[in-house]
């Protein structure tokens, strides 16, 4: 176990950490790194969370452990739920989402954290590239009470300086206000992690800043990969690992096919 | 480590009970949550704005709790009109907010969905949107036809009754909740859940379809907690006992004369400590005698 | 069985008649005449009719008998139902309302069949009597295929020129056309039972005109007894009365308990 | 008597099929109706506006049945954006009103409950009302909160998998309905269920709080009809099948070679007479390998 963490698990540790006993966890398609990072939080500090997998709950903090399922669209994921009201009900109780946390990613991600999955290309009916809509994204980021945006790469393309599109608005055209002023009563994006850093918004503008680089990234690195001006604060730190504890319960209790150590 | 216990949701009636304030709006359930009522008549919550029907509302105005009430039926097949919010209707000491069952479940829903307002076509042209000035009569933005625009109905507490839970909150109705439960559960900031019986976790989890609330914010352990009405599955109403207390209010109201009221209460409800000594005093034999089969 | 039909009887008899295989019947509250009729009907000719009760769905046609329960909210009523699933979705599927069939009573009835349910008395905040609230009346009234209205007595309290207020509009202030001007779908009533006859709605004008006068009712009676001008067509034949099967049916495998046959 | 007998409402695969025509709105719900689906193909049906998502979706789009999508998501955990809608979309011989879910089950809410619209606030602030004219940006009538006012969406025919039904439509599904069933069920005129296995009423009526469909218009009979989806409770997918299909497809669509696709077809759909003789072609032992458990 004392090989070191790779990318793609630092970032689901640092998301891990993030989580709050009693949280809500709910994340976006096709994004494994939260995955993991939900799973692992539960185990690790989260007695009182709940899981919500294909519109099921769950609190599965008594097992031994919280494999990753083979596919997404499996339903044996929910085999341990102890309720599906969230079938045919999902967005009939956004008023008790300030609970909830959920984990998005996205073709485009803008300096102040709104967000496009619909597609590139400046005539929405012949897109350069189609994108696979917005999935519930519009309705999630308006109403849980955090959520993170997490990227499988980090570069130009994907950190534009503004969206072609906006699925989600995170804040807007910055301000923190912005959402307010736009009736968008949730909490907004809290941090966005990629392969290369951790990054958060500034109080007042809410533009990106660089919060941490992960090891063996440089300050270069994501200049050069970062499609818009990032605020850059005096101090770096750098993403804090993993401990061994946290690594072997990811490993053995959570990521058991080792997905997140392969490529 | 800092937290590796999950926490229970079971309180005793009176910490549940001590979340209900004066003033606030509180939502009634079907099954009736009676032992709460009962403690909220015993602990003299007053002023309170209720949304619920049938004589479980009833009960809770005779008992001097209720301000305004938000309804679409306050009748129920033993009388036609519940003799308290008759009488206090007609004398003009009980708001009534007007409405029907299309509008409070579209008032409900946006409360839910974090909406201020859903539209329903319910109601349009009756007297409802004279009578009830938060009803707007509006033009739909796509098409132009007459609407009724609800507004969000917002609750502080929704008091349940329902048959298990398990200890943290996840509650299963026996065959399905009452026709507003779930409205009422989705627009209140908290929801206390009487139940006849706590099941373990692992017997909630064997069957996860017919959970229909989770995250109960307080389950009381309540048995024939709804008497003297049905718990679906558990007994049936107490026909006998209704029947009193339908004459005395409705005699208390007629003659005016306040100590039967009072007289009624004090021997049903605030003599007693607790909902296990109201068990007590209506009697195991009783009890029994109703069990639904 | 030989002995004769009461009125109440003759009136569920006669709706039970109106019924057509394949309704869904829904009965509002206190109204024991049509309870007993949409059973009759489900037994007699309906083995494709859905009994509507307490949000249960049921066809119990295999049954001997479908007597009435001992009263109206007992969950034992409901114990031959194959779903539930109006049960918190019932004004979710009114695009299907086509086929519903429903009954109402009111405290006041108009010669358009609008109704009331709120009360009587000028002020809306201190009524002189106060009703019990318009139920799901409304809702109903709007959508269904078409609706009956059903009364326990026939007055001209309660048939009056003009209801105080309106829970459920019929035909507004007449014409074929009043619902349809108002943004209302459904078919509107069809007929009013009462004790003393059976009236339905003229074809332009919508206004309440009698039918057929129950047996051993004169027309003064009727006239005596309603409070606004009823049309009365040249020809008025008297209620058919029930047949021996009918009434046997009625009396042995639905009102076990006599209820119509009392008062 | 005029009719003792009470209707079944189980129809050959092929009945309930032709009552698909070419230009209809029909909906796909989840599980995945692919037996329907495949008939729909081979009997060439096109022009359809298709409410659905996910693989079962892009199936009848590269099927060459659809000319508009109404899709809150066109991806799936095996592929980031599906082959067929990304390349029609692209060329923009597919069209796509764009939404997102609850903008989507708004829509289709109003259109269960007759009204003209919905409002929802999701999507406000993005660019869904910009792309989609449907979609009317409007101040609410209560307070004049910006909110998304979203039209009716009704359907012709919605098509849905569901594991157990009676023969006279009572339908339960296993584990909880698809997230939009019931929507896609309510705002539909007809609804057509395939089903794993049929049961006797008495089943149905022994657990009436399971049945999440009253009144199907038809039921099929359609053991492994979600195949190669999953189908709760019964069978996982077919993991194998989907990666040959996204090979298939998108070799195709990147070389606008046509004759790929069709011979995709030809060899998994329309060379069947039946739903049976597809299934036959699986061969049972591939089939049991794919049992849930």
């Amino acid at each position: 176990m004392s090989f070191p963490a790779t990318i793609k698990e630092v970032m689901a540790v640092v998301l891990s950490r993030e989580l709050e006993d009693g949280d809500h966890l709910q994340v976006g398609v096709a994004l494994p790194v939260p995955e993991v990072a939900v799973r692992l939080a539960h185990i690790m500090h989260g007695p009182n969370m709940q899981l919500i997998f294909l519109g099921g709950r769950m609190n599965v903090h008594h097992l031994e452990s919280i494999p990753l399922p083979d596919f997404g669209w499996d339903s044996r994921s929910v085999r341990w739920a102890e309720s599906y009201s969230d079938r045919g009900h999902r967005f009939d109780q956004v008023k008790a989402w300030h609970k909830r946390v959920f984990f998005v990613g996205g073709l485009q991600v803008d300096k102040f954290g709104n967000i496009n999955l619909i597609g590139i290309g400046n005539d929405p009916t012949k897109l350069k590239f189609r994108g696979p809509a917005s999935v519930g994204t519009p309705t999630l980021t308006t109403h849980v009470g955090r959520y993170y945006i997490v990227l499988n790469n980090h570069s130009s393309r994907v950190l534009v300086p503004k969206c072609d599109y906006v699925s989600a608005v995170g804040w807007h055209e910055g301000g923190a206000n912005s959402r307010k002023e736009l009736g968008i009563p949730g909490g907004g994006p809290k941090l966005c992690v990629t392969p290369l850093c951790v990054m958060d918004f500034t109080e007042v503008e809410k533009r990106m800043r660089l919060v941490s680089l992960h090891p063996g990234v440089t300050l270069d690195d994501v200049k050069a990969n970062t499609g818009f001006e990032l605020v850059i604060p005096d101090i770096i730190p750098t993403t804090l690992v993993p401990t061994e504890d946290e690594l072997t319960t990811l490993r053995t209790r959570v990521d058991l096919n080792g997905l997140l150590r392969s490529g | 480590m800092l937290n590796q216990v999950r926490e229970s949701s079971v309180l005793p009636e009176e910490k549940a009970g001590q979340w209900v304030k004066s003033g606030m709006t509180i939502a009634i359930g079907e099954p009736a949550p009676m032992g709460l009522l009962r403690w909220i008549i015993r602990n003299k919550i007053t002023d309170l704005t209720v949304i619920g029907s049938g004589l479980a509302l009833d009960y809770l105005i005779a008992g001097g709790c209720v301000r305004k009430v938000i309804t679409y039926y306050a009748g129920s097949p033993d009388i036609a009109v519940m003799p308290a919010f008759r009488s206090e209707a007609e004398n003009g000491t009980l708001e009534v907010w007007e409405c029907e069952e299309g509008i409070l479940t579209s008032g409900l829903e946006a409360a839910g969905k974090g909406l201020p307002f859903m539209p329903w076509r319910g109601g349009v042209g009756t007297s409802l949107p004279d009578i009830n000035a938060d009803l707007k009569v509006i033009r739909d933005p796509i098409g132009g036809e007459v609407l009724i625009a609800v507004p969000a109905i917002n609750i502080d507490i929704t008091l349940l009754h329902a048959s298990i839970s398990d200890s943290y909150g996840n509650v299963q109705h026996c065959r399905g909740t009452g026709w507003l439960d779930m409205f009422l559960y989705r627009a209140a900031d908290r929801v206390i859940v009487q139940v006849e019986k706590i099941v373990s976790n692992e017997e909630i989890r064997s069957k996860p379809w017919e959970t229909t609330i989770s995250n109960a914010d307080a389950i009381v352990l309540s048995p024939y907690g709804a008497h003297p009405f049905y718990s679906r599955g558990y007994y049936v109403q107490d026909q006998e006992h209704i029947r009193d207390y339908l004459e005395a209010i409705t005699t208390a109201y007629s003659d005016g004369n306040r100590d039967k009221k009072d007289g009624y209460f004090e021997k049903h409800c605030n003599q007693f400590q607790s909902h296990a000594e109201y068990l007590d005093a209506i009697g195991t034999r009783h009890l029994i005698s109703l069990s639904e089969y």
